[in-house]
This record gives C-alpha cells, sequence and structure tokens, in this order.
C-alpha cells in the first residue's frame, strides 16, 4: 500500500518532467525545422524589401534600440524603487502602496499596457507611433520584474554586512553603494536579462505604441517594427509561417546568448566574491 | 520623458501612412520606389487597420489613411478628402483537395448567415462547412458582406473569426472543411480559389464587373496636414508607375 | 554618486564638524529612492486612470448599460450590441482549464528538478526551462496552430480545432516555465532541517516531499500559482492564432472562443468611436480581474506564511 | 542484557570528497546508557552521529569505510535505510518542527508508517508527548502550530516525534545548544528518564551537561576518538594529556 | 588614567515591541580594561551590547530608556551616531568580512571618512593588521579575497578592520564562538594586548574564556545584571547564588 502510493507519486513527478521535457523539444525543434533553412546572410543582414527577398536588418536595429531604450529607463528607476522598499522603507501605508502598485503592474497583461501606452505617449504627449513610445511602454512592463529582482538580490546580502559597515561609522549610503549594491549585483543583473527577454519577446503592447513601420529606424522618434512584431504580421497577414519561424530561430539564439551572458557574469562576479 | 512632439522632426521630408493591412504591403512597394527617386523623402507606413489609420488621420498623428473600405458617417464628417487607387478582387478560399470549385453568391451568403452548414449541400462531399471570416471592422470584410449582401448580425455564430489574411491562409490550408475570403493581392498555390457563378478571379474580371465581389482601396486625408510630398506620393500612385506596381501586387489598376 | 560630496580628508577622533555633509547627503539619496519608487505607484496610477477613463465612457456618458456590457450575449460593435459575457466565460474557462493542467504538471517538473533528478540532468533542464519562457508568446501562437489545431482536428475527428480545448493547452505549456521556476526556488529554500527531520523518521524520499516539503514550500507555489493565472488571464498573442475567436457562449471544450485579451487585441487596429470604447471597458474587466485577483491572492499567501 | 553492545563501530573512516572527517573510529555504545560524544567545534561530532542513521547518505561525496553494527547487523550493507532510521531516531541541534500542528508533528511518523486509526494515533501522541515531558503544557492546542511553540517547547516536540515511533536508539545533536537554561534542565531530566527505555547518544558542547546525563564519553579530536570511556572516570582522571585540556577549559 | 569610568550606563530599560529585553541595567565601564559579559542564551548580552553604538537603532520598534554615556557624553542625546560608531568599534560574532580584498577590508573604515592617500591607508592597513596579530599570515596576500580565509583568520581581519579606525572602544560579540581551539586562543591573546590601547568589552558564553581575559565580570540573566564585580572576585566567590550556579555549570 505505501509503495503503491509512493511509486504513483514518482511515476507522476517523472511524467510531468517528461512532459516539460518533450514540450520543450517538440516547440524548440519545431520552430528550427520550419526556420532553420530561411536563415542565411541576406535574411539577417540586408534591408527589408515589400518584394519579399529582402530581410530583417531594420527589425534587428530596432528591437535592439528598443532593448536598449527601455532598459535604460526601466533599471535605474526600477534598482532606486527596489533599494527604498529594500534598505530605507519601514513598514507603513506607502510601502505597502509602493508593493501593491508593483505587484498589480507585473500582473497586467500587456495588452492593457499597449492600450495605455497607445493613448498616453502616442497620442496625449504627442510622441506618435514611435521607438520612444514603444520603449517607454515596455520600461513600464519590465519595472516590477527589475524591481522584484533587485529586491531578491538585496534581501540575499548578509544582513551582517551591513552591521560591519554601520559600525564602522559609515552612513547607510556609503554601506550601500560600497558593500550592498556590489554583492547583489550578479541578481540585479539577473533581472536586467530576464527583463531584456521580456522586452524582445513582447508584440502586443509594442504594435500599438511603436507602429508597424518596415524601414531602418533613423532616430527614436521613427517608428518601427521590432522582431516580434514582424514574426506576428508575417504570422497575421501572409501566413509566412516559415519567416516567423526564421525569426523565431534567430530569437530563440538571442535569448540562449542572453542568458548564458548573465550565468557567465553573474559566475564570475560571484567568483570575485569568494 | 516628454520631449513634446515627435512630429518636431517632420520637416517636410517624411510622409506618414497608416491604415489597411490590405493595402499596405502594396504601399510598401510603392514607397520602396518613390523613396528611390526622391532622395532624402521618407515613407512611413503603418500597418494597423482601416479604421486605426482613418482615425489616426483624422487626429493628424498620420497624414494619409489607407482604408480597404468605404467611409462611415462618422468618418465623413470628420472632413476626409477620400482618394480611390486601386480596386481588389475578394477571393473565396478553400482547401486544396476540396471538390467544390464554383461557389454563386446566393450559395455563399447561405453559407456565411449559417443556412448551408454542409458542403454536400453545395456540391461537396457529406462534411461540415467551417466558415472563416475577419474580424468585425476590418475593410476586407465590409466590402465581403456588403457586395455577399448581408449584415454582420447575420453572419453565422459559428463561424471562426481570423485577424488577417495570412491566418485565413494557414487555416484554410490545413483544414479540408474550411472556407474563408481573402485580398486578391494575398493568394497564392497554398490554396484553392473559387470561381463565384462560374466567373474566374482575375483582373479583367474585376474591371468589368464580371467578377461579383470587389471593393475599392482608398486613400484619406484632411487638407490641413498635406504636404508637398504627401501629395506629390498620391498623385505617384495615381500615375501609371504607381498603378503598374499595384497590379503587380495583385491589384486592378482604377485606370 | 551623491556621497561624492563627503568632507575629505577628516582624519578619526577629532572630526567635531565632520558629519554634517554626510547626513544631508544621506536624506538626499532616500528622497532620490523614494520618488524613484513613487514612479511605480504613479505609473499604475496613469494606466488606471486612462484605461478606466477610455472604457468608461460608453457608459458613463453615452449612454450604454453597463450591466447590459457584462451580460449581453451578443457582440457586433457594427450593429451596436455589445455584450461580454461570452468572453468572461472564456477567459475563466480557459484560466481555469490551464490552472488544472499547468499547476501540477508544473510543481511537479519542479519536484523533479529540485528534488528527483541527478545534479546533471537538473542542469540542463533548468535553463532550458528558462528558455522556453524566453519564446516570445506569437511563436507560441504559430505552432499552437501549426501543429496543435490541426491535432486536436485529428485526434478527436472534428470539422475544426480552434477551440477552447487548444486555448488550454497552449496556455498550460505556456505558464510551465513561471509555474517551474518558481515553485522550484520556493521548493529549494525549504530549509534542510524539515527533509532531515521526516527522514530520519523513516519516511522515505518521495514521502518526504510530499508530506513536508511541498507543504512548507506552500507560500512560494502559490506565488507560481499567481503568476501563471496572470500569464494565463493576460496572453493575447498566442491565443488569437488557435482560439477561434467566434463570440459565443463555449458550450463544449472544443467550442471556438473569444477570451477578453483576444477581443481587444483583435479589433483594435479596426475599432473606431464605441466600438473602441468599448474595447477599453473589455480591458477594464481584464483589469479589475486580475486586481481582484492579486488582492485575494496576496491574502492567501500572506495566510500560508503566518 | 546489562551493558550489551547495541551499536558497534569498528574501523570507521569518513570522507567528505578527499577530506577525511573521521578516522579509524571504534566504539562500542552500550543499550540503555547515555554516551556522550565531546570535543572542540569541527572535530567530527555531529558526522559521527549521523553515520549512525546514515544521514550522511544525503550529503554528496562522502564517502564511508569500516562497519557500524545496530544490533548485530551492518547497516551499510542493508538496503532498508527506512528500517534503520525507524529503530535509530534522531534530534536536531535546531529544533526542526514541520510546520504544522503539534499533532501533526508527532502524528507525522507513525502516519507515514501506515498508521491511519484516529484512536490509535490518539494514543501514541498523548504517550510521546508525556513521554517527551511536554504533554501538559500543549495538551489544550494540540491543533495549534508547533512553530509558535518556544525553542524549549519545540525541541521537546521533536523529541515526541523522535519517541513516537519507538525507535530504539536515540541520536541528539546538541539538543540544549539553542536552548534557555530552564528548558536545558527539562530536556536533561528527561534524558535521564529516557534511558531507562532507549539507548541514547548525544553529542554536546558542554562538559558539565556530559558529566550530569552520560554514562559513556567519547572524547573526539580531528576526526579522531582521542579517549572513550565511563564519564566518571573520563572527568575525574582522563587518560589523555588533550582529554584534560578540554575538559578543563583550556580550549574553546 | 587608572580605572577611569569609559562608559557609564544608567537605568538602562530597552523594549523590543512590548517585550522587555534589558531592565535597569546600571553599569560603570573602565578605560583600557577588558569587562566580560557571561549569562545564559537570552539573557540580554547581545541586546546590551548593541546598545552601547546604538546598533539597536536598525531594528524597528525598540525603545530605549535610560542612560548611555562614552565619556560623559549622553550617546542618545547626540544625532551623530556616525561620531559614535567611530569610536566605539564592534567585532561580530559571526566572523563578517567584507567580499572584497583583505587590504579593501582593512582600509574600509579610513576610506568611509574620506582618507584616499596611497601612503597613509597602507601604513593605516598594515598597523591594523599587525595589532590584530595576523600580519605575517596574509602580509604576501594582502590583494586577494578575505572570504577565503579560514574563519580565525577572518575574525582577525574584522578585528583589525576595526581598530583600523582607532576607536576608543571595542565591543565584541562571542568572537570566538565560530572558531577552533587554535584560532580562540590567538584571538585571546589577541585581546590581553589590545587591551594596552582599548577599553574592551566582550560577550562569551565561555567561562574559562571569560575567566581568563577580563578584568570584570557582569552576570545576565533574564535582561537583568545579577553580579557585577571584578572577574576575580566573581569566579572564586560570587555573592549571588545563580552567579554561582551558571557558572559551574548548573546551567546550559
Ligand atoms: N558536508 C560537508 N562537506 C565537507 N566537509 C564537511 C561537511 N560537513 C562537515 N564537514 C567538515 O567535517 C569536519 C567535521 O564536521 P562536524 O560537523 O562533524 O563537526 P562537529 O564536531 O559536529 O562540530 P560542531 O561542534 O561545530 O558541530 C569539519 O572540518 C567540517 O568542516
Ligand atoms: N530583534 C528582536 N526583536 C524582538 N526580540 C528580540 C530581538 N532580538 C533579541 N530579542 C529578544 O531579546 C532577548 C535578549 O536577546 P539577546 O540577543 O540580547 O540575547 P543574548 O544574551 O545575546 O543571547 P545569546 O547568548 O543567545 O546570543 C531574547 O529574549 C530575544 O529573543
Ligand atoms: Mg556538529
Ligand atoms: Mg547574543
Ligand atoms: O486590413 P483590412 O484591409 O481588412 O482593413
Amino acid at each position: 500500500m505505501r509503495k503503491l502510493k509512493e511509486n504513483i507519486l514518482k511515476s507522476a513527478v517523472y511524467l510531468s518532467a517528461g512532459f516539460t521535457v518533450i514540450t520543450l523539444v517538440v516547440i524548440v525543434g519545431y520552430i528550427f525545422m520550419q526556420g532553420i533553412s530561411g536563415i542565411n546572410p541576406t535574411f539577417l543582414f540586408s534591408n527589408y524589401s515589400a518584394s519579399g527577398d529582402g530581410g530583417i536588418l531594420p527589425m534587428i536595429v530596432t528591437t535592439i534600440y528598443t532593448v536598449l531604450l527601455s532598459i535604460a529607463v526601466a533599471t535605474p528607476i526600477g534598482i532606486l524603487s527596489a533599494i527604498y522598499l529594500q534598505e530605507y522603507a519601514k513598514k507603513g501605508k506607502l510601502v505597502t502602496a509602493i508593493r501593491f502598485a508593483t505587484e498589480s503592474l507585473a500582473g497586467i497583461p500587456s495588452i492593457i499596457y499597449g492600450l495605455f501606452g497607445g493613448i498616453f505617449f502616442v497620442v496625449t504627449l504627442g510622441m506618435k507611433y514611435s521607438i520612444l513610445s514603444g520603449s517607454l511602454t515596455v520600461a513600464i512592463i519590465i519595472l516590477p520584474v527589475i524591481i522584484r529582482t533587485t529586491e531578491e538580490a538585496l534581501k540575499t546580502v548578509p544582513q551582517s554586512y551591513r552591521e560591519a559597515s554601520l559600525a564602522l561609522g559609515s552612513t547607510k549610503f556609503q554601506t550601500l553603494y560600497k558593500v550592498i549594491l556590489p554583492s547583489a549585483i550578479p541578481g540585479i543583473l539577473s533581472g536586467i536579462i530576464l527583463s531584456v527577454g521580456r522586452v524582445i519577446g513582447e508584440s502586443a503592447a509594442i504594435l500599438l505604441t511603436a507602429g508597424t513601420v518596415a524601414q531602418m529606424p533613423g532616430t527614436i522618434f521613427d517608428s518601427a517594427r521590432t522582431l516580434t512584431v514582424h514574426a506576428y504580421l508575417l504570422t497575421k497577414e501572409k501566413g509566412d509561417i516559415q519567416g516567423a519561424a526564421s525569426i523565431g530561430v534567430v530569437l530563440i539564439i538571442l535569448v540562449l546568448i542572453l542568458n548564458t551572458i548573465a550565468k557567465v557574469v553573474a559566475k564570475k562576479l560571484n567568483k570575485a566574491n569568494y | 520623458v516628454g520631449c513634446g512632439s515627435g512630429s518636431s522632426s517632420n520637416d517636410g521630408s517624411k510622409v506618414t501612412v497608416s491604415g489597411s493591412t490590405s493595402v499596405g504591403p502594396a504601399m510598401e512597394s510603392i514607397a520602396e520606389k518613390y523613396q528611390a527617386d526622391n532622395q532624402g523623402v521618407t515613407v512611413e507606413i503603418q500597418q494597423v487597420g482601416s479604421s486605426a489609420g482613418i482615425k489616426n488621420t483624422i487626429e493628424g498623428t498620420s497624414q494619409i489613411g489607407m482604408a480597404s473600405r468605404d467611409l462611415k458617417d462618422e468618418e465623413k464628417n470628420a472632413g476626409l478628402k477620400e482618394t480611390e487607387i486601386a480596386l481588389d478582387g475578394i477571393a473565396l478560399v478553400t482547401h486544396k483537395n476540396n471538390t467544390v470549385k464554383d461557389l454563386t453568391v446566393d450559395q455563399i451568403k447561405g453559407i456565411y448567415t449559417g443556412k448551408i452548414t454542409n458542403w454536400k449541400d453545395v456540391g461537396g462531399k457529406d462534411a461540415p462547412i467551417v466558415v472563416l471570416s475577419r474580424e468585425d471592422g476590418s475593410g476586407t470584410r465590409d466590402g465581403f458582406q456588403e457586395k455577399v449582401g448581408f449584415e454582420s448580425e447575420a453572419l453565422t455564430k459559428e463561424a471562426q473569426i481570423s485577424d488577417g489574411s495570412g491566418n485565413i491562409k494557414t487555416t484554410v490550408e490545413g483544414n479540408e472543411n474550411a472556407i474563408g475570403y481573402i485580398s486578391y493581392g494575398y493568394v497564392d498555390d497554398t490554396v484553392n480559389m473559387l470561381k463565384i457563378g462560374g466567373v474566374e478571379l482575375t483582373p479583367e474580371n474585376v474591371k468589368s464587373n464580371a467578377y461579383a465581389i470587389a471593393r475599392p482601396f482608398i486613400l484619406v486625408n484632411k487638407e490641413d496636414s498635406m504636404t508637398e510630398q504627401a501629395n506629390k506620393l498620391i498623385d505617384f500612385i495615381l500615375s501609371d508607375e504607381g498603378q503598374k506596381i499595384m497590379e503587380g501586387k495583385g491589384f486592378i489598376s482604377i485606370k | 554618486m551623491l556621497a561624492k560630496s563627503r568632507v575629505v580628508n577628516v582624519s578619526k577622533r577629532d572630526n567635531k564638524n565632520g558629519n554634517e555633509g554626510k547626513y544631508l547627503a544621506e536624506k538626499v539619496a532616500k528622497n532620490v529612492f523614494l520618488i524613484s519608487a513613487l514612479i511605480a505607484v504613479i505609473s499604475l496610477l496613469l494606466i488606471i486612470g486612462f484605461v478606466f477613463y477610455k472604457g468608461l465612457t460608453p457608459f458613463l456618458f453615452k449612454g450604454y448599460s453597463f450591466t447590459e456590457f457584462l451580460t449581453g450575449a451578443d457582440w457586433v460593435p457594427s450593429a451596436d450590441k455589445f455584450g461580454i459575457s461570452s468572453m468572461v466565460a472564456a477567459s475563466i474557462l480557459a484560466t481555469i482549464g490551464a490552472l488544472v493542467i499547468g499547476v501540477p504538471v508544473g510543481i511537479l517538473t519542479a519536484v523533479f528538478i529540485a528534488e528527483v533528478a541527478p545534479k546533471r540532468l537538473a542542469k540542463i533542464i533548468s535553463p532550458a526551462v528558462e528558455l522556453l519562457a524566453g519564446i516570445p508568446s506569437v511563436l507560441y501562437g504559430v505552432f499552437g496552430l501549426a501543429i496543435i489545431v490541426p491535432g486536436i482536428q485529428n485526434i478527436f475527428n472534428l470539422p475544426k480545432g480552434q477551440s477552447l480545448f487548444a486555448v488550454i493547452i497552449v496556455l498550460a505549456v505556456m505558464m510551465l516555465p513561471t509555474v517551474i521556476s518558481v515553485s522550484e526556488t520556493a521548493i529549494r529554500a525549504v530549509p534542510q532541517a524539515y527533509k532531515e527531520g521526516s527522514l530520519a523518521l523513516g519516511a522515505s524520499h518521495i514521502e518526504t516531499i510530499f508530506k513536508v516539503v511541498l507543504p512548507a514550500a506552500k507560500s512560494g507555489i502559490l506565488a507560481a500559482v499567481v503568476l501563471g493565472v496572470g500569464r494565463a488571464l493576460g496572453e493575447t498573442m498566442a491565443v488569437i492564432l488557435v482560439a477561434g475567436n467566434s463570440p459565443v457562449m463555449p458550450s463544449s471544450l472544443m467550442d471556438s472562443v473569444r477570451p477578453l485579451t483576444t477581443n481587444i487585441a483583435l479589433e483594435m487596429g479596426y475599432a473606431f468611436g464605441t466600438h473602441q470604447e468599448m474595447l477599453f471597458a473589455t480591458g477594464v474587466v481584464l483589469f479589475t480581474f486580475i486586481l481582484i485577483l492579486n488582492i485575494v491572492l496576496n491574502k492567501l499567501s500572506n495566510k500560508a506564511v503566518d | 542484557m546489562e551493558n550489551n553492545t547495541k551499536l558497534n563501530i569498528e574501523n570507521l573512516d569518513l570522507f567528505y570528497g578527499t577530506k577525511q572527517a573521521l578516522k579509524n573510529i571504534n566504539m562500542n555504545i552500550k543499550e540503555k546508557k547515555v554516551t556522550a560524544l565531546i570535543g572542540p567545534s569541527g572535530c567530527g561530532k555531529s558526522t559521527f552521529l549521523r553515520s549512525l542513521n546514515r544521514m550522511n547518505d544525503l550529503i554528496e561525496n562522502v564517502t564511508i569505510k569500516g562497519k557500524i553494527e545496530v544490533d548485530g547487523e551492518d547497516i551499510y550493507n542493508s538496503s532498508d535505510v527506512i528500517k534503520l532510521r525507524t529503530k535509530v531516531g534522531m534530534v536536531f541541534q535546531k529544533p526542526n518542527p514541520f510546520p504544522m500542528s503539534i499533532y501533526d508533528n508527532v502524528a507525522y511518523g507513525p502516519r507515514t508508517h501506515g498508521i491511519r486509526d484516529k484512536k490509535t494515533l490518539d494514543k501514541i501522541v498523548e504517550e510521546s508527548l508525556k513521554g517527551a515531558a511536554i504533554w501538559d503544557e500543549v495538551k489544550d492546542r494540540l491543533k495549534s502550530s508547533a512553530l509558535g511553540l518556544s525553542g524549549g517547547q519545540q525541541q521537546r516536540i521533536c523529541i515526541a516525534r523522535a519517541i513516537a515511533m519507538k525507535p530504539e536508539v536515540i541520536l541528539m545533536d546538541e539538543p540544549t545548544s539553542a536552548l534557555d537554561p530552564i528548558s536545558t534542565l527539562k530536556v536533561e531530566e528527561l534524558i535521564e528518564e529516557l534511558k531507562d527505555d532507549y539507548t541514547i547518544v548525544i553529542v554536546t558542547h558542554n562538559m558539565q551537561q556530559a558529566a550530569r546525563v552520560s554514562d559513556d564519553t567519547a572524547f573526539f579530536l580531528n576526526g579522531e576518538v582521542i579517549e572513550f570511556r565511563d564519564t566518571k572516570t573520563m572527568f575525574t582522571n582522563p587518560e589523555d594529556k588533550r582529554t584534560e585540556d578540554y575538559i578543563t577549559g583550556r580550549f574553546g
């Protein structure tokens, strides 16, 4: 009886893990099978053409712009907020409000951010469809991610470091940037990488704020099309599954590279500590 | 934040166009040629849907709107100028294996209003019909319903709604029971294109009104947001060269 | 950056007046941090403000009834009919369905990675799961449209595969990475002492996991479920491709459905005037759902911590 | 039955990776006696204790050589760890009640061993809590969380949890080091009582405690047993100079 | 300078929320002497120690009544905590070097106080490491991480870090409890040396240690000081029965 139950539970664990792994293999495998043949230097490095034999260079450039801009906006705000919540704030109404706000922001579907950005940045602030509107919109999307991960990273810094520094007559701020932040960097970094993944994968919100212009953007005030939006439009308008899958391959490789970088950097920084 | 207006970068060398996803691809080709001919000019094309394009034009976010349907009264009242730039046949597409190759407009209406639900009733094998439609508001859908002769409310509740011609095509390609409609410009050999009342969808048949389900593509604009380049762009589309490009994309010249 | 303003070269012992600068820098820093934190709050308020203003306009100024909007069965914008009851049902059913599949599979996979799998295997699976999280949702949709939809059609011998069931499967798969990685963290955080306590009583490894480890990790696991629900309720681009999007009340798993998010994304590009505002109103309903969910689960997880 | 050997350890070596933590340990632990393990921090006391119920199996890279017999049966040659751990219970240094009710904590062991009957469980819980001298303090709140108790109470709950399994041997790793003096006294009194029925092995940092509660004492240093004899002789007349130094407080 | 009062504590009460952790403490801590605080776990030793450099300010809901004077100045009536902590250094129970090089650890304090000059820093670091009796062991690897050192070495680095600030008082909270016997001996020797220049207050669980290193001893019980006198008298001839019980090991 005890053995039987044990075996059932064990099987459930193995089956679930198997299911996850198979799903993963099938999805990634499918995207690669469909998409790999479409990948060649022309596809990756030449300008887009309406005739169909161009490449995705403008989308790659747009994606990079969007990632850099949104990270540049969200990271400082996110990290500073997390520091406030974790290191300065005392328990109280304000902190509860901020925590609730960030948690709610994290739970809102991106289509709602899209609606918001589409009115607020695009129309009200007059930024029109532009990389800037899109980036600011996704900056709000990733803000809670960065706040959360930074908070977690700060939490893992041993209290003993803080006490040691303060006991030497350092101020809280000195303690923060000399001892706490350096120790928390690996964690913060992984939050940023996670956010980059989120920005890269976003379509609904970007579509409604950055527009869909399939051209090499000149400035951040231009409208442009990210890789993910391009993949979406290819599927939706042309039914070009293979094209979308090719972009999928590019994106998966991009995400893979980013994850690896994050791990390596985190490890390096950790090594420096131990 | 708050860098006032992005349009500050618009010194007249940029023409902003937005709207219908059916017109979009042809406009991209037009823009490519136009930019090549007029160095320093950029033509920005947003494919966001007919209504959004019209709304953008009214609000001034775009100079030119692309629509694949006629304007609504609300929209007409906003003081928009319309220019017809091409005709488009709306193709009915089915799976390659489907033996039905020809339907009358009445049969199509029957299918889309849910009165005909089995392929055997229109000469095919005994199988349920899976009806595919575009979303409410789509120019293609408006044009289709108008020509076939029914209103949105009458559309069968069973209809699958796909956003975009591509999704309709992909679905039809994978489902033997499906029928859908897409813009002529998007038809390719992954699907089977039906004759309507024995008439095939060709540019000639659209021009001669022999093919029943066709609609105009129009551009809209507000006079006060037009620049010289924007006007020149519309002229270019209407020129022989412009119309040729439209034809190359599968649309039908208005000339 | 701010503390650079400190008075330089104060030697110890006799720094009678040296610390005012430091206390000032301290104050300034604190306020900068506070302002940053407020930006999150302001963003939320702005979003609520805009979406609600737009979404409530038809009900406040145009004489539409919100109750009819919620309970109405028909959605035909061109005929001025805006009822979203079928979409509310679709969203709820799809979310529950995805939870029923995704949560157990996710948690058990997390158990596998954190407790059962040999270290080497865990080291391969864990990043692979992260990769799954990094794939844009559009691609899940493409995958669903090309594999899952025809699969359902063929297996169950249906006229079409777009259905509630397809939505549930796609959502379940999409929430796996979130559920797995958050639960994994929670499981790993369970003190070794609990495990040792159980093992020392002669409980087996599996018994220990299910009787002690999982209950001890329940607040973290609940958080995983919260995030998973958020993902399921909020997902758009993948769902739009596999749902069929017919705005009708589903009566079986194989019916086409149109969840709330899909309704917004599907028609946003084509909506105008009241139609557009009604899409915002759909957003308001969705938003309210998620806020309520957030509050309820927050309360629950606070309880779980106690 | 007097002075029967309950646990017999022969030539035990233990390595963490390549680092040797136990060196050639030989020891006879007698039935229904209290054996204390003392020695400076890091000398291997916990490692040794955890070898006795194979808790070290949980740690990767542990290599064990030599023999440990419980009732004459080699525990590392038998595959039934569950049976071993049922027979050899353990109380940890830090009280580690499960995050459940007091009742569920004590009933945990019997339940995993298949006892479902409410009456039987009730009886076991009551007896165990009484055995651990905590029944009176908690009998009115058996359903409340064990985490709400004081450290000393938690530790006694853990002892109750261990004796609910009716083990034959109880291993205790510094069971009072996290406790206040009053709780410590209670636990010590309890050990006195328990030794009528159980064989007890206890690790302690506290010389006085070892002197008070144990019958035999082993002094560990750097992974070796320097001296192992009856407690009285050990504390009054140690053989080894290092033992003497340690007992009289020359070390930490 | 003999027997001057360095710290003067009067009627000190401390509450965590509503729970009173210190009750009416009165104590005179003499300059350039070692004062040991002993007492069972949870009696308030750490709480008291942390009051002396206002480390308790970090904890929410702490209420303090009474007076603590350092060199006659009431520390809770001055707003300059930084100055206080510069004057009153602290060494913690668990060695807690920063995750930086040995050099940066020791130079941390002087640097935060504005000393930038390389030569001056070098000198301070060398002197402090010598003062903490660890210079010879680490002089060849000042640039390597402090976390790579043994526990005992880490603790001495922390002491060096504290004395680099040239404080006048050093508070030590069980500085040897995490250390092996050899490291413990080294730290104890160090304390002997340091008391020539510093006033030292040390918490210890180890009676023998208190006896060995301190001049005065305070025995805490349940938040009160039961007895406070010179160490020798305290250990040979305690006045209070409870002190005697504790010292002779009747408690844990
Ligand atoms: N999991 C492990 N991996 C590697 N080394 C270990 C491990 N656990 C313990 N050790 C090492 O083995 C030696 C003995 O450790 P053990 O915990 O048995 O000491 P102890 O006598 O119980 O000390 P304490 O009184 O501090 O609890 C120590 O040097 C310790 O660092
Ligand atoms: N942050 C806190 N909040 C509430 N109570 C606390 C806090 N810190 C300590 N206490 C309580 O105050 C009392 C004194 O604690 P303190 O840490 O001073 O004891 P201690 O004598 O140092 O003990 P130990 O020898 O175990 O370190 C204890 O009952 C403890 O539970
Ligand atoms: Mg130990
Ligand atoms: Mg303490
Ligand atoms: O994209 P549409 O042409 O159908 O409006």
